[in-house]
């Protein structure tokens, strides 16, 4: 049984994000890109991380993809979304990938086959104490980032007005 | 008396060196006197030597055949090599000091009057005695290497004397001419020395004869030190291609000439030869030589004597000849003749050198045919000047007879034909110092002005004069009589007697062909010389090769001149080898091949690392240009070259 | 009190303080320059008073007056001095010849300080390379005294001085070059590395005959520069023409005797194979020295070059005399060294009075100045006579032994030189009759006298010529012990050339 | 499932996101294909402290980190795009080559 949820959540994962790079319409692949999220967060539960789970779908799924969606929007005009959305170096890229790929295929082989120990349990008081035992720094850390971000952006989307009124 | 022999030879170079530094130059120096005073206490202490071993009073050492022998050790080196400083005092050794300071005294005498008004008298007497003293050692001296350094000494003091009017050109020339030839001579006397001491190891006289007589010394090595000594002997002694300097010698003052190139140095050749006799005994062929040299400078120099118009001339060709004859006597074992002749000619040819200095120093010239009849002026010097030609022209009963008989004597009982070219040359001696005596003397005066000016010398010169004159009447009779000096000079050679002689002679030939020879020449020369010229320039003008020849010295000369022209080539030749091939090509021949290295690695240095460095640059300004079209602002494609990247390095992991 | 270093390193003290002195002070340089150099000489007389001759060893030179110190342990190298019979003669005569020249070098008038510096640093060098017995601290002195002397011809000197400095210094440094090669070679062949010559003289036995050849031939180059020997002499004439009096008398009094004494000292007592072998080339290369040298001389008009090739000529007697490997030639070469020194000495100080009063050597110029000056004119005859080697003068006794020793083994060749003789009195009497001879030459009429200075510094050195004519044995006495043992301490090696 | 069944679809999602960077002319399709990486690399991280490092759970405070981290980027990338836009009017990688050399 844990099989099938295993292979069915990667084959979403590995569809959507397909579609995400291969779709001609930027609107799609963002649609996609948030079906893709939902596969990862899906395969976390399967790994038993159940506050990531959540987490995921919180902050990834909604977010991030809505977030996309809007920028497609405002920023896309009507041409864009029927252009041609790969360049022309396609073929050297998968080549890359392919070769990459069977890189990645021998370093993961060493691990084939190491079966898990323990009943996957909730975690999220645990990931709770850690957060604010080891990782109290890191925590403190991340805040900054993200209000660092948050300023950027207002800043980005107020300054342009600001550019446009210059000539 | 014998004991302080060796002062004899030390106190005139004492006052040589005193007169040099002591006093001042000039007229009235007072030095003159000091030399005289020196030489007059030299010549007292080896007369009475002379006298004491003439006459037996001091004998023999027992066994041995010296008088004397002392030595003190001069120079030690090596395992047992040592050189000594000491005085072999024999016959010959006292006789020849007796005539050297006789002879010397009395032309230091005749010198006050000759160079009375000689600036440079002072340093004329340094130089006399300095001369003496040399002689005096080189006749006393026991070791070979001594008398050596004695002969070089002697041979510079007559390069001194000679040249001593140095200012003139002539005197100057003649005395680097006289030293170079007598050291050309030298050599022969130096490599025999060598060879000497390569094999006995020793210069001692005594010690030498013994080793010798014990026969260390090889044959062939015996020649060869022989012909050595002989080549000295033909240097010093004027012998036959070695005699050039002496005619020219004649530039210097004429007492020098009496003392030096008539008496003494000439004889040191004789002396050596007589010295070392021992070693020629045991090397017949040397003998030989010693003899055929002798003959033959007796003859040529009577030849060029003939013609010579330079009375001092007439005079040296006439001493080479008397010394040929010296030569000859030795050669022919005719030890004790050479020496008696050596002792007889000392006075005589002394004698005629210093009347010629007075005749020369009245008429101031020596060319005879400016004077003539001067014996109405000149009377004593004439006189004594007539008994030495006597003398030496062979009048019997004088001393030169006795010892000019001894000599061809003993040339007889050797070899026939050297008996008769003596008796030739003697006839030539005769002719020619008789036609000297009648060219100056007898006949009128050719040059007037000279004649009227002519005067007698004073008595400081005519003094010595008589001297000599009584010396050559007297001395040959005395010494021959009873065998006196036969007693004191002597040496027996195994197997040729002094006397014994081959083959006798009828008792008469020999004094009688003596005697007929020189009236013969005597005859000769009245007929040509006595009246007027006229004949003897009739036979001048028909033979004139034959006096042109004569005149040239038989183009010795002219050899040894072409000789010193040769080496000056050969010098010339080397400094030019020296300063263009040694020099030139393999210095700085050199310094262009470090120069073209240089060159080389300075133009390796400029194209190729230079080259490189900049090669570098431009290679990486190439690749840079290169580079730049990549980057084309393209965002993606740097992240493809770093996939790209990642994929390489994937595979290669995987390879691996 | 350590005699050696004090003679050795005095003339340095004295050209520290000349260092001192200002530059104007030219009476006070002079006056300190002759008297550094005459407390040297007195010291080295006190060094001759206390040297025993006949303390000699039986295989290797017994020295005296040691001085042994560690100088560089990690090399072994040490700084090692000593004096025996054959070194104690060529000192005396380098500080003699060093105080007569600097008496003479008052006479100098261009930058007198920095003259008298080199001049007393070219001392400490000489006598260094004598007492020196560590091949390291020989060849230490032995360059130098390179450098001042490139100076002393390099600004003093006459017209061409810059060549003839260059070339000095160049060719004696080519073969310094392959002596340190040789010495460094004796150093690596030496089991316990060592530079100490009294060691390597032991050693020698266990190096191959080949390996000594070679060496000797580094060796040789080396020393053959110095000596002058045949090929390598053309240094000579130029330098000493040019160089100015005093230091061309020091040059040709002392330095020509390193070579020989690097001979002796070196190639013979460390190396006897490769000397052995090299024996026949070496009497011929003394006879083309001396025949060569001779007729050279003979072709010069200029009356230094001929000085010059007549020193060449006289270390060609000191070849012969090394060639005959005896204690008659050894004596021979080293007192025909010690008179040549003298009498060359005295030679070029005379010709330096007349230089300096008629600005001109030519031979040919002159004429008649036996008239002029008697008493220059008595001098120079004297020392002219001596150079020819007339007996009774020093010249003779050295060069005869040199003679008697070369004749016993190679008498061919020692006949033909004798040849050498001849030619040597040609050309000085040629000198003397055109220089000193003859009419007299208007042009010269002001020349004045030889004066006091210059007859004090050429007086001592003609006295000393007459003394040691005629008793040579002062000079014998000191080396003939030390020849002896010398000349034995092969016997075996050289027995058939014996 | 093992370990390698995570790993390999972390990898093949990694891939994707990786050709997606590469091929994609819109920015926005860039930026989306990051946000693939981000995650692949989140499967991973969990999916090591899931089979390895069981006893903690470093891993999964990693992956919040990274979330969180992603976000921002996102942030700022498209407001990036934005002002980009409203200066070239255009969103296309290709033009974006001020930096040409």
């Amino acid at each position: 049984m844990e099989q099938i949820v295993f292979y069915s959540l990667s084959a979403v994962t590995l569809i959507a994000a397909l579609g995400v790079v291969t779709m001609r319409n930027v609107l799609h692949s963002a649609l996609m890109l948030g079906v893709a999220l939902m596969g990862v967060a899906g395969l976390f539960a399967a790994l038993g991380a159940d506050f990531l789970f959540a987490g995921q779908i919180v902050i990834y799924v909604t977010g991030v993809a809505v977030l996309v969606l809007f920028v497609v929007m405002l920023a896309g005009r009507e041409s864009d979304l029927h252009a041609r959305q790969t360049n022309e170096k396609w073929p050297l890229a998968v080549a890359i990938c392919a070769v990459i790929f069977f890189g990645f295929w021998r370093c993961i082989a060493p691990y084939a086959g190491t079966p898990t120990r323990t009943q996957p349990e909730p975690s999220t008081r645990a990931i709770g104490k850690l957060l604010l035992s080891d990782y109290a720094l890191p925590f403190e850390l991340i805040s900054l980032i993200l209000i660092a971000a948050m300023i950027g952006a207002i800043l980005f989307s107020r300054g342009g007005s600001a550019a446009e009124d210059a000539p | 008396m014998l004991e302080h022999v060796y002062w004899i030879p030390l106190i005139p170079l004492f006052t040589s060196v005193v007169i040099l530094f002591g006093g001042k130059e000039g007229k009235d120096s007072k030095m003159p006197y000091l030399g005289i005073a020196a030489m007059a206490w030299c010549f007292l202490q080896s007369s009475v030597i002379f006298f004491q071993t003439l006459t037996g009073r001091i004998p023999l050492l027992e066994g041995k055949e010296y008088f004397l022998y002392e030595r003190i050790p001069w120079l030690s080196w090596g395992p047992n090599l040592k050189v000594h400083l000491g005085v072999l005092i024999d016959g010959p050794a006292a006789t020849l000091l007796f005539v050297v300071t006789l002879v010397s005294l009395l032309v230091q005498i005749y010198s006050l009057g000759y160079m009375y008004d000689d600036k440079r008298k002072k340093r004329y007497y340094a130089f006399l005695s300095f001369f003496t003293a040399a002689m005096l050692g080189l006749v006393v001296s026991s070791s070979l290497l001594i008398l050596f350094a004695a002969w070089e000494l002697v041979g510079v003091s007559s390069y001194l004397l000679i040249g001593f009017w140095f200012e003139k050109p002539g005197p100057a020339y003649a005395a680097k001419k006289a030293f170079i030839t007598t050291k050309l001579g030298d050599c022969g006397f130096y490599f025999g020395l060598l060879l000497l001491f390569s094999y006995t190891g020793t210069f001692d006289l005594v010690m030498l004869k013994s080793h010798v007589a014990q026969g260390l010394l090889p044959l062939e090595a015996a020649t060869a030190i022989g012909i050595g000594f002989l080549i000295g002997a033909i240097g010093k002694s004027a012998q036959m291609p070695l005699f050039i300097w002496l005619p020219d010698a004649m530039e210097g003052p004429t007492p020098v000439s009496a003392l030096i190139h008539a008496a003494t140095m000439v004889v040191a050749g004789i002396y050596l030869v007589a010295r070392v006799y021992f070693i020629y005994t045991s090397a017949p062929l040397a003998l030989g030589a010693v003899a055929w040299v002798g003959l033959f400078t007796a003859f040529l120099a009577a030849t060029m004597a003939v013609t010579a118009y330079d009375i001092k001339k007439v005079l040296a060709y006439s001493t080479i000849s008397q010394l040929g004859y010296m030569m000859l006597g030795l050669g022919v074992y005719g030890y004790t003749s050479a020496l008696f002749h050596l002792t007889t000619h000392a006075f005589f040819k002394a004698l005629l050198f210093l009347g010629a200095g007075s005749v020369i120093h009245s008429v101031h010239t020596n060319d005879m045919r400016e004077m003539g009849g001067l014996i109405k002026r000149m009377p004593a010097t004439a006189t004594t000047m007539g008994i030495a030609t006597l003398t030496i022209a062979g009048m019997p009963l004088l001393s030169g007879w006795w010892s000019k008989e001894a000599v061809l004597h003993a040339a007889y009982s050797h070899n026939w034909g050297m008996w008769l070219l003596g008796v030739l040359t003697a006839g030539l001696t005769s002719f020619y110092m008789c036609r000297l005596f009648f060219l100056t003397f007898i006949g009128e005066p050719r040059d007037p002005h000279k004649h009227q000016h002519a005067h007698e010398s004073p008595a400081t010169m005519t003094g010595p004069l008589w001297v000599l004159a009584m010396l050559s009447l007297f001395a040959g009779g005395l010494l021959h009589y009873n065998g006196l000096f036969e007693h004191l000079v002597h040496f027996e050679v195994v197997g040729h007697g002094e006397h014994a002689g081959g083959s006798h002679a009828p008792a008469f030939l020999l004094p009688g062909a003596a005697i007929f020879v020189f009236l013969l020449g005597l005859g000769f020369a009245y007929r040509l010389y006595a009246g007027s010229l006229k004949t003897a320039q009739g036979l001048r003008d028909r033979f004139e090769w034959a006096a042109d020849t004569l005149e040239r010295r038989y183009y010795f000369d002219d050899f040894f001149l072409w000789l010193v022209s040769l080496s000056d080539k050969l010098a010339a030749a080397c400094f030019w080898i020296d300063s263009r091939v040694v020099d030139a090509i393999f210095v700085d021949g050199w310094a262009l091949v470090v120069r073209a290295v240089a060159a080389a690695s300075d133009f390796f240095d400029d194209y190729f690392v230079d080259g490189a460095v900049d090669g570098m640059g431009t290679l990486t300004q190439d690749a840079g240009w290169g580079l730049r079209k990549l980057v084309r602002g393209q965002v993606q494609e740097y992240l493809l070259y770093v996939s790209l990247a990642v994929a390489v390095f994937a595979t290669f992991l995987i390879s691996r | 009190m350590e005699l050696l270093s004090t003679i050795t390193f005095l003339p340095l003290l004295g050209g520290l303080v000349i260092l001192c002195v200002p530059k104007e002070k030219v009476g006070l340089i002079r006056g300190l320059a002759i008297f550094t150099t005459a407390a040297t000489f007195a010291a080295s007389l006190f060094l001759l008073g206390g040297f025993d001759p006949n303390l000699v060893g039986e295989s290797i030179p017994k020295l005296q007056y040691v001085e042994q110190l560690n100088w560089i342990p990690s090399l072994g190298v040490h700084y090692f001095m000593g004096v025996d019979g054959l070194s104690v003669p060529i000192i005396l005569l380098t500080t003699l010849l060093s105080f007569l020249a600097a008496i003479y070098s008052i006479g100098i008038e261009t930058r007198v300080k920095e003259f008298f510096f080199w001049y007393l640093l070219l001392e400490v060098g000489m006598i260094g390379v004598f007492c020196a017995m560590d091949l390291f601290l020989f060849y230490l002195f032995w360059e130098l005294t390179l450098v001042p002397m490139y100076f002393l011809i390099g600004v003093w000197g006459g017209p061409k001085k810059e060549f003839a400095a260059i070339k000095f210094f160049l060719f004696t440094l080519f073969g310094s070059v392959f002596m340190l090669l040789g010495i460094l070679a004796l150093y690596f062949a030496s089991t316990p590395h060592t530079f100490n010559m009294l060691e390597l003289m032991q050693a020698n036995g266990s190096w191959s005959r080949s390996f000594q050849i070679v060496v000797f031939i580094a060796f040789y180059l080396g020393l053959a520069v110095k000596i002058p020997a045949f090929p390598f002499h053309t240094w000579l004439p130029l330098a000493h023409v040019e160089a100015p009096t005093p230091v061309s008398v020091i040059l040709a009094g002392v330095l020509l005797k390193m070579g020989v004494y690097g001979l002796i000292r070196i190639s013979y007592s460390i190396l006897p194979a490769g000397y052995e072998w090299f024996l026949p080339y070496l009497i011929i290369i003394a006879f083309i020295n001396i025949v060569y040298g001779a007729l050279c001389a003979m072709a010069q008009t200029d009356m230094k070059k001929m000085v010059a090739y007549s020193s060449v000529n006289h270390m060609g007697y000191c070849l012969l005399g090394l060639a005959a490997v005896s204690t008659t030639g050894f004596n021979g070469a080293i007192f025909q060294m010690i008179t040549h020194g003298i009498i060359t000495g005295a030679l070029f100080l005379l010709v330096g009075v007349l230089y300096d009063r008629a600005h001109t050597r030519d031979i040919t110029a002159f004429g008649g100045l036996g008239a002029k000056l008697p008493v220059y004119s008595g001098i120079m005859a004297l020392t002219c006579f001596a150079s020819l080697g007339l007996p009774g003068l020093a010249g003779f006794v050295g060069e005869f032994m040199c003679f008697l020793g070369a004749f016993a083994y190679w008498k061919f060749w020692t006949t033909l030189s004798v040849a050498g003789i001849l030619i040597t009195a040609a050309f000085f009497l040629r000198m003397m009759q055109k220089v000193f001879l003859g009419p007299f030459n208007e042009k010269w009429k002001d020349l004045p006298e030889i004066n006091l200075r210059e007859l004090i510094a050429v007086g001592p050195l003609a006295v000393l010529t007459v003394l040691f004519g005629v008793w040579p044995q002062l000079i014998l006495g000191l080396t003939d012990p030390t020849v002896k043992m010398i000349s034995n301490m092969y016997e075996h090696m050289f027995q058939l050339v014996r | 499932m093992s370990l390698s069944h995570y790993l390999v679809v972390s990898a093949a999602l990694f891939l994707i996101g990786l050709f997606g960077a590469l091929t994609r002319r819109n920015t926005i399709g860039i930026l989306m294909s990051i946000e693939l990486i981000f995650n692949a690399a989140n499967l991973n991280l969990v999916a090591f402290n899931r089979y390895l490092h069981f006893d903690a759970l470093h891993g999964n405070v990693i992956t919040l980190f990274v979330m969180g981290i992603a976000a921002a980027e996102a942030v700022v990338g498209l407001a990036l795009l934005m002002a980009i836009y409203r200066n070239l009017n255009t969103i296309y990688a290709e033009d974006f080559n001020l930096l040409k050399g």
